[in-house]
């Protein structure tokens, strides 16, 4: 059992960059351009392992030590969401609030690099990722909680055996208000269009992007994986919570190899879902960003508020 | 043999201010006290933690020598304080070692190592106190003798003025701990712990409310719950560094030993709504106190806002743990339980860490404020890596206790859904939400201070020369920072007798599978993140350093950084609300405004508790008192016609009484 | 015999003080007979103690409630006399205001005091606490400034005014007593009183009558809120040693004959109306002193107050009766009494060197007498009722009684007012020791007389807070149980 | 013998009237010196009613008491008051805060409400209600002296009369108290007469008038 946990999670490691590649061809095909092709992501990691490490002057230990703890703390955190199977390696034991704090703790670290850099970019950066962090983990957790109290338990595994049980066809209001509580969390965490622009580097707008300006070589590709991963981590997490229809019971290979190509089809939707909003919807101002995740924060609140009614 | 052990440790501690005092002025003898001062306290560490593990019992009765009885016995319950009281006091003597011989001399510095003891003894008393005297007597000798340190560090009229209301404040607050314990009386024999325990079983309803009413406010004032809490960042920030350690690390859980031996030990629980009102009361703290921490930039009150903050997340773990006792459901009071305590033993440690970290700041960079600090990390190695562990501890991240703490008090919530009565199963999920919300804003307002203060360029020269503290300062530093971290990854070892303390009032209570689970994987995810970051070190790299990017313009200067004011605006404008901030923005010389040779930008908070709930009071009070002034008019006829109406009232009182 | 000594003595000494005219003379003298008077109420109290009960002749005896005021009265007029050795020097020559006056007042106050302790019959008693009053009011107008005098006139009327209704209040228990039975000729004898009481239920209302005009009249004396007016005026202007003479011995005075009164009372109609009365008295004290405390602008007015709260608490304490009430209460009058003369001696410091009283003008007291501040912290601490001093187990005591006797609202009310006057307190006192001393001092150095006589205190306040020893608390028991 | 008898008796009945004169008198006196006169006849009235009482009673303490009131109350405390008057040639008016008739209606009321005061207690005391009412009356006038009169010596007179009022009650309800006693309040009296004029001198001394109600320095 243990190596097929050890597998999902190095296959969420491993597919996260694709994801990105294929949400950038998605967005390029609706706005009716070419893009660059699906693999380019890991060309690009490719050439930043073997660039040159650049620092400036000012930096300490933190600038050097971020990245390595950022991309770590994703990785970890990837090790708790059942991907193929229903039970992940530490998805048995521990629970959504573990992954959801370290999420938080790469985060924090992220935020002290950038802050070290000595530029005023890193410091805006660390303030706009502050603001959007201290409400994104509202919605975040309540929504899982909502899950939680229906499922009757915490540990991610359980959740899973537990929606797999329920019939697909009777939507409950609870899991509708958490998803898309969750939904909008996960556009805020990763940094997507209606929060920050992935691609820009306008002082104005940018959060992801400012914190890592001073990163170069082989730090800035640990950040850019990061940030994958999460992304494919969270899609991972509402693809558990909410679809695990498909996931493999038993163990056999054409179980497993069944659940893997429903689990991509999975992840595609929800790419081309967020390739279609990015592309129709322009980017927030700043400060109309904690209305958005007031709006999430609204909706996880009623989803909990339902869980009880619904009892 | 531990029992006598014990007694030699107080003795000890009692005999230490004679000899500073007596011989204070030559520095072997005031080495020799410290050192003595040191070994007694791990000594009291060694004690506290054999009862804590083992679970032995210790007690010296005085009460023949008193006028009162006064009698001190300590259960695992005490043993637990105990040991965070002696371990966090170590620690602090420690570091006040070279603190206090640098900025302290003469009479200040003996009066200072004399009352240092004391202090730590009245909170030992305080926690191992088994009669109301003894009790009451610990508790108001705390006061004035952190009162007197606090005196001996200077004197200005804004420090007479917040000495002042801490003065007033705790005494009130002491008035109302003396009343719920005399509240036993009509019902106990006498006012040991003992038979106040058997006496709260036969009492009417209304007086056990009314006993925790007086508890919750009485506590709640030394605690520093919301509206109660407007003296700790007025008395924290006037303290010498060592002694705001200790009051903002461990005085404020002597109140925390103090309600839950009221709340749990005595009354043993009662009706759901004392849950509901402490989580409120929790609540409404945590929140206020980490928004308020926000605002700040001097960084002593910034951590007693933050004290607040914590106190209201430890509040958030009796609530619950009181409405699960309402529900009658064992296993959960003693997880919620335990998630309180354990976050107690980790705030005393982190907060305690952060004050000392603060201290050393102040005395390698001369100011607090932390506008003008930045990059100490690179000049200060030791003091910027124990102020990091404090600051991931303080926020709850994975790796350290923080999260231990937060994380079990999270479970409690989610279990609590559970119950099956209405209120129970929304509100408790919902003070999870709550809970995520103060965790997010400290993690913000911690990336707020550490950036600004320990990273990217100094902002002043006093920063930019800097030095490393002194070694003891910074033995006493990783002191703290250790345990912050083997507690974060191993918890297992605090949590097993922590259980087992519960039990005296929550029999039969196993360890709640919950914190199993996870003293179990904590391990892995420590050694999970840890092999991450070993194997990203091995990545070969070339590693150059060149300037920083200034969008290619030359001579990029510190004040281009963020400051902690820039840093805290996007916050500070959505719960605006909060600060009903007063704005002012001068561009000199008025004239001609696009020409401008200085602006000065000032946002000043304008809600404040103490205006809007105390002020009335006081002037209230002052009001009656001219006006009862004026009855003494000075006129002797008038005071004859006093005399003589008192007279008439009794006799027509006593014609128709 | 044994009781007429401490009687004797300061007679003589305010006879010697007339016929020696130097100064110098006159203060060996009257340390000479202070000494003697010191060892005459030792020898008294270890009389008593060992007999119980001391009945001399037809009008003196001494019980368990008479020798535990006499330690009070004893110690502290030792304390005063110590302390006014040092204070006369510093007082210009006058009329009426030489050392030779001073102590020959001294020791006729001294010898009325002695006399209501001792005397057996209620009429006596009456007639020395009368002379009480006129004794002091000399020695409140000592200084012949025009507050002394106007002082002084105020104290001698309203105080003879008040105490003319004690008589009356006498009479009509006389009257009581002669109307049950009791033999005229010694129907004012405490003790005969005391034994005969039982039968006197019969004249209800008149015994009610007769302890409202005691209450009222006594109640002058000790400074019960609507009778207190002439107090702080006559505690300020007085010297200190004689506003702690005043405070701490002729408060407690007039106590112990309210003490005489209540006794009889509640042993014949039952204690429910004379204690309802002292509770009243008690509570309107505390609070109304507690309140005025806050606005004064002069030191010893302030610390007058704060007799007239300590004096309610007593009140409280008797009121409330019971286990711990009585012997809290007496507790509290002893500790009281020191604290009390502490801050007042600390008060003649601040005179003597700042030139003034008045609060404002006092600042940096801390570092320019170090010594007197030092004192100063120590009285206030105490006289707040903080624990490491007498004041705060007392409080704890009356207090217990209070909850175990249910009556809420006299503790709430007693824990509020104490908060109140620490409030007022604090205030004035953090104003006055904080800060740096404008213009500079005269002779910051502490005689060594006064720094004995404010270790004392200290000490004495020190001890009781932590151990009562065994003598003094079989002292107060035999007291309470004379009462009980 | 029988004549003697049946003149003690009455002077018993009538005397409780000429003191209520006494009462009404005094409080529309002008100058001080009227005051003592008046104070004076009220004391012999007293000493004519314990001669009356001692001869009824045939108590010889009584008439050790009633010497010692003729001397110390008619004649001593009178006499010290008019050196007192002499020596400080002061005007002798007496500024009242009421004036004439309003004294007088004052006065007219006291005596009737001391009427009222006494009349529950008379079956209980067994004594003739009326003399006791007159030393309520007295006492009531004492105090409405003090309390309106602005002149120091007024206020020492207002004093006496109290006392005089107390003492005629305890006279009428107890037929007097033990004679040590007695002698002890009388000699509490003089003293305080005694420090009252030396009072007086050094108010005069120091603030060069005797108007109590001016003394207002200490307040607060």
């Amino acid at each position: 059992m243990i190596w097929l946990n050890v597998a999902q999670a190095l296959l969420l490691v491993a597919i996260a960059p694709l994801v990105r590649g294929v949400i950038a061809r998605l967005k390029a095909r609706i706005q009716n351009r070419r893009g660059a092709s699906v693999w380019r992501p890991y060309a690009d990691l490719a050439k930043l392992f073997r660039k040159e490490d650049l620092t400036p002057p000012s930096a300490s230990i933190v600038f050097r030590f971020a990245p390595m703890i950022v991309f770590a703390a994703t990785v970890t955190a990837a090790a708790f969401v059942p991907v193929v199977h229903g039970s992940a390696l530490l998805g048995a034991t521990g629970d959504f609030i573990l992954l959801v704090y370290l999420l938080a703790l790469s985060r924090f670290f992220l935020s002290l690099g950038a802050m070290d850099g000595g530029s005023s970019f890193g410091g805006m950066g660390a303030s706009r990722e502050a603001l959007v962090s201290a409400l994104a983990e509202v919605p975040l957790l309540l929504g899982l909680v909502a899950v939680a109290i229906l499922a009757r338990t915490a540990t991610l595994a359980g959740i899973v055996q537990w929606t797999v049980r329920q019939d697909f066809t009777q939507i409950s209001a609870v899991h509708a208000l958490a998803f898309a509580a969750l939904a909008l969390v996960a556009i805020a965490e990763t940094g997507r269009i209606p929060v920050d622009n992935p691609t820009t580097h306008l002082e104005l707008t940018m959060i992801h992007e400012a914190m890592v300006l001073e990163y170069s070589g082989p730090s800035l590709a640990l950040i850019e994986w990061a940030s994958a991963v999460k992304l494919s981590v969270l899609l991972a997490l509402l693809i558990a919570v909410f679809a695990p229809w498909g996931m493999a019971g038993g163990v056999s290979v054409p179980a497993l190899a069944l659940a893997t190509l429903a689990f991509l089809l999975k992840v595609f939707v929800l790419a081309l879902a967020i390739a279609v909003v990015e592309s129709s919807i322009a980017k927030l101002r700043m400060y109309l960003v904690p209305d958005f995740l007031g709006v999430a924060s609204a909706l996880a609140i009623l989803a909990v508020v339902f869980t009880a009614l619904m009892r | 043999m531990i029992q006598t052990f014990f007694d030699a440790f107080l003795i000890g501690l009692l005999c230490i201010p004679a000899v500073i005092l007596v011989g204070g002025r030559q520095r072997p003898l005031r080495v020799l006290a410290s050192t003595l001062l040191l070994i007694g306290l791990l000594a009291g560490t060694a004690v506290a933690g054999v009862c804590f593990w083992r679970g032995d019992r210790l007690a010296i009765d005085l009460s023949q020598l008193t006028p009162l009885p006064f009698a001190v016995a300590v259960d695992r319950l005490s043993a637990f304080f105990l040991l965070l009281i002696c371990g966090v006091g170590a620690a602090v003597t420690l570091f006040s070692h070279s603190y206090i011989e640098h900025h302290y001399s003469g009479q200040r510095r003996d009066w200072l190592w004399a009352l240092l003891p004391l202090f730590l003894l009245s909170m030992m008393l305080v926690v191992t106190a088994s009669t109301a005297f003894a009790f009451l007597f610990g508790w108001e000798l705390m006061t004035l003798f952190s009162a007197g340190l606090i005196v001996i560090d200077g004197d200005s009229e804004r420090r007479r003025h917040s000495l002042y209301v801490y003065l007033l404040m705790m005494h009130a607050g002491a008035a109302a701990v003396a009343a719920g314990f005399f509240l036993f009386l009509p019902n106990a024999a006498g006012l040991s712990f003992a038979s106040m325990r058997t006496a709260a079983a036969l009492m009417p309803a209304g007086l056990r409310t009314a006993i925790f009413l007086l508890a919750f406010i009485g506590f709640g004032t030394k605690a520093g719950i919301v509206p109660l809490h407007i003296w700790l960042p007025k008395a924290h920030p006037i303290a010498p560094s060592p002694v705001s350690a200790l009051m903002s690390g461990v005085m404020l859980k002597t109140a925390v030993y103090g309600f839950v031996r009221f709340g749990f030990d005595f009354l043993g629980g009662g009706p759901d709504w004392w849950g509901y009102l402490v989580l409120a009361a929790g609540a409404v703290s945590g929140v206020l106190g980490v928004l308020y921490a926000i605002a700040e930039h001097d960084l002593k009150r910034l951590l007693a806002y933050h004290s607040v903050e914590n106190i209201g997340i430890i509040y958030l773990g009796l609530g619950a743990a009181l409405v699960f006792r309402a529900h009658n459901a064992p296993v959960w009071v003693a997880l919620a339980l335990l998630a309180a305590l354990l976050h107690t033993l980790n705030h005393g440690l982190f907060k305690s860490l952060l004050f000392l970290g603060a201290g050393a700041v102040s005395h390698a960079a001369h100011t607090l404020d932390i506008e003008e600090l930045g990059g100490l990390l690179k000049r200060m190695r030791t003091t910027g890596a124990a102020f990091l562990v404090a600051c991931c501890s303080i926020i709850g991240l994975p790796i350290f206790n923080g999260f231990i703490s937060e994380w079990l008090t999270f479970r409690s919530f989610l279990a609590g859904s559970a119950l099956g009565s209405m209120p129970a199963s929304v509100v408790l999920p919902l003070m999870a939400g709550v809970l995520a919300l103060i965790g997010g804003l400290a993690a913000a307002c911690f990336a707020k201070v550490y950036g600004v203060a320990f990273l990217g360029r100094p902002r002043s020269a006093e920063a930019d020369h800097a030095q490393e503290v002194p070694f003891a300062m910074r033995a006493s530093m990783v002191l703290l920072a250790a345990p912050c971290v083997v507690i974060g990854i191993a918890p297992g070892f605090v949590l097993r007798p922590l259980s087992a303390a519960l039990q005296p009032f929550l029999p039969g209570t196993v360890l709640p599978e919950e914190a199993v689970a996870i003293a179990g994987v904590m391990p892995w995810i420590a050694a999970a993140v840890l092999a991450l970051v070993f194997a990203a070190t091995a990545i070969r790299r070339v590693t150059r350093v060149t300037a920083t990017w200034a969008c290619g313009l030359p001579g990029l200067d510190s004040r281009m950084q963020y400051t902690s004011t820039s840093f805290s605006k996007p916050l500070r404008r959505v719960f605006s609300q909060v600060y009903k901030p007063d704005r002012t923005l001068e561009i000199l010389p008025a004239d001609r405004p696009y020409f401008p040779t200085a602006i000065s930008y000032r946002s000043v908070r304008t809600t404040s508790f103490e205006k809007s709930l105390y002020r009335p009071a006081v002037e209230a009070i002052v009001g009656t008192a001219h006006r009862l002034r004026r009855l003494q008019t000075g006129n002797i006829q008038v005071y004859l016609l006093y005399i003589f109406m008192a007279l008439v009232a009794l006799l027509v009182f006593m014609r128709f009484a | 015999m044994t009781l007429l000594f401490p009687l004797l003595v300061p007679l003589l000494g305010a006879a010697m003080m007339l016929v020696c005219r130097r100064p110098a003379a006159a203060v060996r003298v009257a340390l000479a007979f202070g000494a003697l008077e010191v060892l005459a109420i030792g020898n008294a109290v270890w009389r008593i103690r060992a007999a119980g009960v001391l009945p001399a002749g037809r009008y003196l005896r001494a019980d368990g409630l008479t020798s535990f005021f006499l330690i009070n009265t004893g110690l502290i007029f030792a304390l005063v006399l110590v302390y006014s050795v040092g204070y006369l020097r510093h007082i210009a020559e006058g009329r009426f205001s030489s050392p030779r006056w001073f102590y020959g007042l001294m020791f006729l106050f001294l010898f009325t005091i002695m006399a209501v302790y001792l005397s057996s019959n209620l009429g006596l008693l009456w007639i020395f606490v009368e002379a009480t009053t006129l004794a002091s009011a000399l020695l409140v107008g000592f200084y012949n400034t025009e507050g002394a005098v106007e002082a002084g006139w105020k104290y001698l009327i309203v105080c003879t005014v008040g105490i003319a209704f004690a008589l009356f209040g006498t009479i009509v228990l006389y009257l009581a007593a002669v109307r049950g039975g009791v033999d005229p000729r010694s129907a004012l004898d405490w003790a005969v009183l005391m034994s005969a009481a039982p039968n006197l239920r019969g004249a209800q209302d008149l015994l009610k009558l007769a302890f409202v005009f005691v209450a009222i009249g006594y109640g002058t004396k000790i400074g019960f809120v609507p009778m207190h007016s002439w107090l702080p005026d006559a505690h300020a202007e007085a010297p200190s040693p004689i506003s702690a003479m005043l405070s701490a011995v002729l408060l407690n005075c007039a106590l112990y004959a309210l003490l005489r009164f209540d006794a009889i009372t509640s042993r014949a109609i039952g204690s429910g109306f004379s204690h309802t009365l002292l509770l009243l008295f008690g509570g309107l004290s505390v609070v109304v002193a507690g309140f005025l405390m806050i606005v004064q602008r002069d030191l010893k007015r302030l610390l007058a107050y704060s007799s007239i709260e300590h004096m309610g608490i007593a009140a409280l304490g008797i009121g409330l009766g019971g286990a711990f009430g009585l012997y809290g209460a007496l507790l509290h009058a002893f500790n009281h009494s020191i604290a009390k003369s502490l801050l007042f001696f600390t008060a003649g410091h601040v005179r003597e060197n700042f030139g003034t009283l008045r609060m404002e003008r006092i600042r940096g007291m801390g570092r320019a007498l170090p010594w007197s501040s030092g004192a100063l912290v120590i009285g206030s601490l105490a006289i707040v009722g903080l624990p490491p001093f007498g004041l705060f187990v007392s409080e704890f005591l009356i207090l217990t009684e209070a909850f175990s006797q249910a009556r809420y609202a006299v503790a709430v009310l007693l824990l509020a007012a104490l908060s109140l006057v620490f409030g007022a307190l604090l205030y004035h006192f953090q104003r006055m020791l904080a800060g740096d001393p404008e213009s500079a001092p005269a002779g910051p150095r502490l005689p060594a007389a006064d720094f004995a006589v404010m270790g004392v205190c200290a000490a004495c306040l020190f001890v009781l807070g932590l151990h009562i020893p065994g003598a003094f608390s079989s002292a107060l028991r035999a007291a309470v149980a004379v009462l009980q | 013998m029988h004549l003697v008898h049946f003149a003690a008796a009455r002077a018993l009945a009538s005397s409780a009237v000429f003191l209520f004169i006494t009462v009404l008198l005094m409080a529309t006196a002008k100058r001080i010196s009227t005051c003592i006169v008046l104070f004076s006849a009220q004391c012999a009235i007293i000493t004519a009613e314990i001669l009356a009482m001692a001869y009824v009673h045939k108590s010889p303490e009584a008439y050790a008491v009633a010497a010692l009131v003729l001397i110390v109350k008619v004649l001593a405390i009178p006499y010290a008051l008019f050196r007192i008057v002499k020596n400080l040639q002061a005007p002798g008016d007496i500024t009242a805060s009421t004036t004439a008739a309003q004294s007088v209606f004052i006065a007219a009321g006291l005596i009737l409400l001391s009427f009222f005061a006494v009349e529950p207690y008379s079956e209980t005391l067994r004594v003739d209600t009326d003399m006791l009412a007159a030393a309520i009356a007295l006492v009531l006038s004492g105090a409405f002296l003090m309390v309106s009169r602005k002149k120091a010596l007024a206020q020492v007179i207002g004093l006496l009369v109290l006392e005089n009022g107390i003492f005629l009650a305890a006279l009428t309800t107890t037929f007097g108290m033990p004679l040590v006693v007695e002698i002890g309040i009388f000699f509490d009296l003089l003293m305080g007469v005694f420090l009252m004029g030396l009072f007086v001198f050094r108010i005069r001394d120091t603030f060069e008038h005797l108007d109590v109600s001016k003394l207002r320095r200490l307040r607060g």
